[in-house]
């Protein structure tokens, strides 16, 4: 049972899905830690209600559906090694996908775009065609893919840098389609009514698991609204996930991490470079659609403005810290990057009510808040008031920004690298190299 | 009168103006577009911080300018120039000290966060700018508190008559001064320090073997970069740029992303593209603002601003290195 | 979302059976709430008939509140400052140490920043004052910022955050800024009881199927509109000329419906609309209206924008030679932008402000002088603004709120909600704005009057509030023109509903 | 005189290019640093001359010495200003630049006598003189090499460093490199001369380095190594036998003296 550590005497145990005992150990101990987070208090009653349950399993759901985009971006950037800064355009697409297919709207006539200016409606209607889920989170995903092997094309031809513009025109561009196209975008601001998460057979009344109501699930376990949600949610990150590492150890994984690696030295081996790039794009661009769809299906509404390159930002830093080319990585970077606000307010507050304790602690937290005259701390708690010091939602942009470039420097495999060196300093030791 | 018969007998003036703030708006995608292209050439770092450091530049002259004191210090200005009737040489003293300041901003950040990743892939890089840009933002937007800025420009919103054209004197500036810019970066490229830039550039590792600084090139590359980004950023401060000659925080902070059609058109690494970039892009965005303007409900209303991406996609997939960028030689 | 409502019904019934059997133990709420937590899966079935009574009826929860309440006599009536201990709760509220927490989902960080930072601020100082003055029966007010940054997501969630079903959840929200995030979440709040005061004017919020649970201030963009441009039409004619309206607005509730009142004005006055450009401002670039606006040579221009693109469309029309009269909706115009900009005097001279309540040290209210001395005290170091006006009313309705609900001992969020459609609920903001009444009826519910300014850069003096004294209280630049002015359209118009759709 | 006493190399601190190399080049001599791809000699001259960092390496044990001090190994520039100038493999040249602007950026550490060393390398290579203005990528592979030698004597250095000066050259332009370098030690420099062209090297070098995996596996005068039957079998394809390969390590007479720190 215990042979020599990581000697592989197969192929398939070196592509394998997870290697080792631990990693298998490790793995189910990380499920059943989200199942209870999940469960919280309804199960658990005398847990704190902090630690679990409604303080965080809002912003922890959110990310889910974040996370499974996020996985998309992988494949893009850290498996092909195409570098975006799109990705949010790619969830717009799929998200308003979803809308058109799946939201509440006027008819077939009110999906042909500028209905309006061709005069096919007596007034202006929003495109919805109140499909049920099956239909539209897979149509959400088909349809981003399918632009994303409309723009693949430009992937091809051009490279590196000039890629990475190009994505980020295609934000820019997306941004004005949304203004150009109210009857699927809805207002440019407030936006629309996302279809909820609700699964029905067809467009019957009662669905069959209604996600927007507190109940019993299979007769046996009480559940909230947002406990059904994150469990759903979770469920389809787990298949998307399991999905992902399928497609990386994969034939097409390996054309794929060939063509980042060297795409001509990948091409002159016989991996067709474009097939493969067209490839990556669009399994990268499904990721999204599905991501985009499902994250404005849980936010319940999105506008045109919310797929922008901020977005788009958060879905590079979210790879730069997790850990480039990994999907534990990916998912770790998802976590730390969407929870760090909500972390650092938790902390803030925290901190504030120890500015009377005793030092060093209260000392430290004098010395970085201020709470009103004289004080000198960077950190303002009259947080409305304009200029310096900051409040702690300005500090929070700060420190993203700052983590991406500390990342960068000193750790540029992330998250999943500093896993790495831990784990290969106790491997090797005592030997040095 | 029918807007048609007021657009015909409007015609000439009006495309004048168009071409004057063509030109204008050219001259300030030049400015940033230069600076893009200086520390692209020096450091290959393709620079997203530009929109952050070239605010920051705008702010600290609005605060040294406008509001008559010095950014996070307690003292007036000295050399604060009257803000009712404001003194031309003591604006551009100012004006000079805030370009110094930018320099000397951007040498910070090349030596706090470029230069322990020298070496690394390009895309690592231009990353590490998103990570400055994300972090200097809130600095921008609220540390110097919130409100937009004026730069009290001596000329105002005053403009010329030429033909019952009216040609602000501000859109002359900007013309002036990337020209003036222009021809700085010619003149640089020339001198034993652009020739050292053009090595590093050209192979880091064989300049570094003939004893070139190459630290010194990076930091001078970032100054020169961003107190050209800055200055793009000022220009576009004076009125009737919008948003009316403020430094605004709804426009300020994307208006170096507005640049980018413009270096991939001209190519990252070439200052004349970046030229010819700057004013094919401006005139086509200011002419169609213009000239398509009845369109404006079926193209989306302010459609102008994405005509530099189509006009940047189209030329991509022509010429995939930009129309004066260098083809990267790909070797196995 | 009609879960909270089962979860209150089931609240009600557990308190009134603890109640039965708890004997003298109800003065404290707390135990209250712990069978409510626990036990809804067994309960919610059961109560969820018995829901109607309380959630329908407004007397009724007074009924109800008899039997534990026995030591509270007359609730209505009795306006002493005895501390209320018997006060039903459920969300939001710390009745152990009777606080009530209140949310403010503020822009703090986005386009309207500098608007609504002095909002919150001035919203804070009026609960500290409150607080201080030992608050109102022995509870106090905490309010609970969030930004939004103006982005509709972030609204979205910091509305979830404050809709929690706990302590950590608030009563109500007291100010939500924007039209797009109070547009996201008026149906949500509509389900879950949570009472909102938008810092938005949309007509909308007046229509009791749409804003059920939207408390909206003061009058709507469409009314404003309406005064706005006939009052412009006035000047324009009775300085000979003839008024010819050119619109100008951006995409979205804020922008279409400050359009269509402007739309409905016209068309009643007969102002012929030389250039409608409804919805034809978004993006940065406006080359394309300012060109169509300049060509249409317009008397009256009215607009629905942002600061920014006001001082961009404004400042470039007029270097173009447009010389027409200019008003708008509220932000459009914001001294802090356009007073030190390069177009100062032009806005002296064509730009006319309206908005709807007083600006800073208007002199002759006793209710101004009250919130420039407090604020003044307090916040010696922020500089004068018109928009603490603002938060001051927020507050002021929030405060009339809660004293009604602790007299009647009832601080759910249902009932706050009840209160606010209660046709005999008024609000007297002092002199600092109309006061007003929230009736069901859609044209009963409005409030009609608005104030025009005058725009006066000569007058404009933002001075620290440690400066300020009797003698020079600083000022905005706007001087007020016209109080609650009421136009002949505004005044009698009849509206079949909102002026725009709400959005699905 | 230069000095490296027990150099160890690592690149990204896993992959060991040297293990404890010595090697000593005294003042105006040409020695050769002889060995095979992959034997350490470019790591050599990178950890002489400063340029370890820029391919993720790290000298983690060992001393570089030049007239008797340690050599600044992080600061390539104050290497070259002590008197080390190195022509790199592969040439290396500016291609975007002309010939001129090429040689200007060799003399960034020597501006001083700039014009002398301009006219030092004119005279050493009149053909660059004829194309002073022409773009250097244009220039022939032999005037390119020209032109990187050219370059590096623009500093004026006391030891040069040539790697691989003859690869991807024609028989007859080695031979006109080789009489340049001879003529540069003439004039005063010392040259460390790196080379998998043994032959060339050992026919002008005074002494010779034969390495392999990192370490010196055999060392003694350009003559002498020369005309060692080992030598002439592995690096000078001179023996006829074709039989099995056979390694130094495996050769009886190897008796190279361990040198622990000098």
């Amino acid at each position: 049972m215990f042979g020599r550590p990581l000697l592989r005497t197969s192929y398939e145990q070196d592509a394998a899905m997870l290697p080792t005992a631990f990693q298998k150990g490790a793995l189910a101990a990380f499920m059943l830690a989200v199942v209870l987070m999940g469960l919280g208090n309804s199960v658990f009653t005398w847990l704190p209600s902090s630690l679990l349950g409604p303080t965080w399993i809002n912003p922890v759901t959110n990310l889910l559906p974040l996370a499974i985009a996020a996985l998309g971006f992988n494949i893009l950037v850290g498996v092909t090694g195409q570098v975006s800064i799109g990705h949010s355009f790619f969830m717009g697409v799929g998200a308003y996908t979803a809308v058109a297919l799946g939201g509440t709207g006027d008819g077939v006539k009110a999906c042909v775009p500028f209905h309006d200016e061709l005069g096919l409606l007596d007034q202006t209607g929003q495109c919805g065609l109140d499909f049920p889920m099956w239909i539209w989170l897979p149509a959400a995903g088909i349809m981003a893919a399918l632009v994303g092997i409309f723009v693949s094309p430009a992937a091809v031809k051009v490279r590196g840098l000039y890629l990475a513009i190009v994505t980020l025109g295609l934000v820019f561009i997306g941004l004005h389609l949304g203004r150009m196209l109210p009857e699927y975008a809805g207002d440019f601001e407030s936006g629309r009514r996302w279809p909820s998460l609700d699964i029905k057979i067809w467009r019957e009344e009662t669905p069959l698991v209604q996600m927007t109501e507190d109940g019993k699930w299979f007769g046996l376990i009480h559940l909230s609204e947002e406990q059904k949600q994150f469990f759903f949610l979770l469920a389809l990150l787990v298949v998307f996930t399991i999905l992902a590492k399928n497609i990386i150890r994969s034939r097409t994984g390996r054309a794929l991490a060939a063509i980042r690696d060297r795409d001509i030295a990948a091409e002159v081996m016989g991996v067709p470079e474009f097939k493969y790039k067209r490839i990556g794009f669009a399994l990268s661009s499904f990721y999204a659609g599905i991501g985009g769809a499902l994250w404005a299906s849980y936010l319940g509404r999105a506008s045109p403005v919310d797929w922008n390159l901020f977005l788009a930002v958060d879905f590079i830093a979210i790879l730069l810290i997790g850990g480039v080319g990994t999907i534990v990585g990916t998912l770790l970077g998802t976590v730390f990057v969407e929870l760090i606000p909500d972390v650092v307010e938790t902390f803030t507050e925290w901190l504030a009510e120890q500015t009377e304790a005793a030092p060093p602690l209260g000392w430290i937290a004098n010395l970085l808040l201020t709470e009103g005259e004289g004080d000198f701390g960077p950190i303002s708690l009259a947080s409305t008031a304009p200029g310096w010091p900051m409040s702690v939602f300005q500090w929070n942009f700060v420190i993203y920004g700052v983590l991406i470039v500390i990342f960068l420097i000193f750790e540029p495999l992330g998250l999943y690298g500093i896993w790495i060196k831990i784990r290969n300093y106790w491997k090797r030791w005592p030997f040095s190299y | 009168m029918s807007i048609a018969t007021a657009l015909l007998a409007n015609a000439g003036t009006t495309f004048i103006q168009t071409l004057v703030k063509a030109l204008a708006l050219g001259s300030v995608y030049i400015l940033i577009a230069l600076g893009f292209v200086i520390i692209f050439k020096g450091t290959q770092v393709l620079n997203f911080a530009a929109g952050a450091i070239s605010m920051a530049g705008a702010i600290f002259l609005a605060i040294m300018v406008g509001d008559g004191g010095l950014p996070f210090l307690p003292f007036d200005n000295p050399l604060a120039p009257s803000l009712d009737d404001p003194d031309l040489v003591l604006w551009l003293i100012n004006l000079v000290i805030v370009l110094f300041i930018a320099a000397l901003f951007g040498l910070v950040i090349e030596r706090i966060a470029i230069r322990p990743m020298v070496g690394q892939p390009l895309f690592a890089m231009a990353v590490i700018t998103l990570g400055i840009e994300v972090a200097i933002r809130p600095f921008n937007l609220d540390a110097t508190a919130i409100q937009a800025r004026t730069l009290n420009v001596p000329w105002g919103a005053d403009a010329w008559e030429l033909w019952g054209a009216q040609i602000p004197k501000s859109y002359v500036a900007a013309m002036i001064i990337a020209t003036i810019a222009g021809a700085v970066v010619i003149l640089f490229y020339r001198s034993r320090l652009g020739v050292a830039m053009r090595a590093v550039a050209f192979d880091q590792e064989a300049a570094m073997a003939q004893g070139i600084n190459v630290g010194r090139v990076f930091a001078i590359a970032w100054g020169l970069g961003a107190a050209l980004a800055a200055l793009g950023a000022i220009v576009y401060g004076m009125a009737p740029f919008p948003p009316g000659g403020q430094v605004s925080q709804e426009i300020h902070p994307i208006l170096a992303l507005r640049v980018l059609p413009v270096i991939v058109l001209g190519g990252l690494d070439s200052a004349s593209g970046a030229v010819y970039g700057g004013l094919i892009i401006a005139s086509a965005e200011v002419f169609a603002g213009e000239y398509l303007s009845q369109w404006n409900s079926t193209l989306g209303s302010g459609y102008s601003t994405i005509v530099p991406y189509v006009v940047m996609l189209i030329v991509l997939l022509v010429k995939p290195y930009g129309l004066f960028g260098t083809a990267e030689v790909r070797r196995v | 979302m009609r879960r909270k409502s089962k979860a209150l019904a089931s609240l009600v019934a557990a308190s009134l059976v603890i109640a039965a059997c708890g004997g003298d133990d109800d003065d404290d709420a707390t135990p209250a709430e712990e069978p409510a937590t626990e036990e809804p899966a067994d309960d919610a079935e059961e109560p969820a008939d018995d829901m109607e009574e309380p959630a329908d009826d407004m007397e009724e929860p007074a009924d109800d509140m008899e039997e534990p309440a026995d030591d509270m006599e007359e609730p209505a009536d009795d306006m002493s400052d005895e501390p209320a201990t018997d006060v039903v709760t459920d969300f939001g509220v710390d009745a152990e140490n009777m606080v009530i927490r209140v949310g403010l989902n503020a822009d703090l960080t986005g386009p309207f920043a500098s608007l609504v930072v002095d909002i919150v601020e001035a919203q804070k100082v009026y609960w500290e004052v409150f607080n201080e003055a030992g608050g109102y029966r022995g509870w106090t007010v905490e309010p609970v910022v969030i930004d939004s940054g103006y982005a509709t997501d972030k609204g979205i969630q910091n509305y979830q955050e404050f809709a929690q079903e706990s302590e950590e959840g608030v009563l109500m929200i007291t100010e939500n800024t924007g039209s797009p995030i109070t547009s996201a979440i008026a149906l949500d709040a509509a389900d879950d009881n949570m009472l909102t005061i938008p810092l938005s004017w949309a007509s909308l919020w007046p229509d009791p199927e749409y804003g059920s649970a939207i408390l909206e201030k003061q009058a709507t963009y469409c009314i404003e509109s309406i005064n706005g441009v006939e009052w412009l039409k006035d000047l324009v004619e009775s300085e000979g000329g003839e008024a010819t309206l050119a619109i100008i607005g951006r995409p979205g509730e804020y922008g279409e419906d400050g359009s269509a009142g402007a739309k409905i004005a016209a068309e009643e006055l007969g102002i012929p609309i030389v250039y409608d450009g409804t919805g034809a401002v978004a993006g940065d670039d406006r080359t394309a209206v300012i060109s169509e606006l300049v060509n249409s040579e317009a008397t009256i221009v009215w607009n629905t924008l942002t600061p920014g693109e006001l001082l961009d469309i404004f400042g470039n029309a007029v270097s173009q030679g447009f010389t027409g009269y200019w008003s708008g909706n509220s932000p459009s115009f914001s001294y802090p932008v356009h007073m030190p900009s390069d177009f100062a005097d032009q806005f002296s001279q064509y730009y006319f402000q309206s908005y709807y309540q007083a600006p800073w040290a208007t002199p002759g209210i006793p209710e101004m002088d009250r919130l420039v001395a407090e604020m003044t005290a307090r916040r010696p170091d922020l500089n004068i603004s018109d928009a603490y006006t603002t938060g001051w009313i927020e507050g002021m309705m929030a405060e009339t709120l809660f004293r009604t609900a602790i007299d009647q001992g009832d601080l759910t969020r249902e009932n706050i909600v009840a209160i606010s459609q209660d046709p005999s609920f008024s609000v007297d903001f002092g002199g600092l704005s109309a006061n007003q009444s929230w009736p069901q009826d859609y044209n009963e519910a409005l409030v009609r009057s608005t104030w025009i300014y005058d725009v006066d850069a000569s007058q404009y003096n933002l001075i620290p509030m440690s400066e300020v004294t009797a003698d020079n209280p600083g000022s905005s630049g706007l001087i007020p023109i016209e109080q609650d002015y009421v136009g002949t359209v505004a005044g009698s118009y009849q509206f079949d509903g909102p002026c725009i759709e709400p959005s699905s | 005189m230069l000095e490296v006493a027990n150099l160890e190399v690592v690149y990204n601190e896993v992959i060991l290019a040297l293990r404890g190399l010595s090697i000593e080049v005294p003042d105006g001599q040409i020695v050769a640093l002889l060995g095979s791809n992959g034997a350490g000699k470019t790591s050599t001259a990178r950890a002489i001359t400063g340029l370890l960092d820029v391919h993720e390496g790290k000298t983690t044990k060992g001393t570089v010495t030049w007239n008797g001090k340690q050599l600044p190994i992080h600061d390539p520039a104050a290497i070259v200003r002590t008197g080390i100038s190195q022509v790199m493999e592969g040439r290396r040249i500016f291609a975007e630049l002309s010939v001129d602007e090429n040689l200007i950026t060799g003399a960034f550490t020597n501006r001083s006598r700039e014009k002398h060393n301009y006219d030092r390398v004119m005279e050493l290579f009149p053909r660059l003189g004829e194309r002073r203005t022409q773009t250097a990528g244009l220039l022939s592979g032999g005037e390119q090499q020209m032109l990187a030698i050219g370059r590096a004597l623009m500093a004026e250095p006391e030891l040069l460093i040539l790697d691989e000066p003859s690869l991807g050259l024609a028989p007859k332009l080695v031979e006109q490199v080789r009489d340049v370098i001879v003529e540069i030690n003439q004039q005063g420099t010392s040259v460390l001369l790196i080379e998998q062209n043994a032959m060339m090297a050992l026919s002008i070098a005074n002494y010779g380095y034969i390495m392999e995996t990192g370490k010196v596996v055999m060392d003694g005068d350009g003559a002498k190594l020369r005309d060692d039957d080992d030598v002439k079998e592995f690096y000078l394809g001179l023996h006829g036998d074709e039989g099995e390969k056979k390694s130094f390590k495996n050769i009886k007479h190897y008796k190279r003296r361990k040198r622990w720190a000098s």
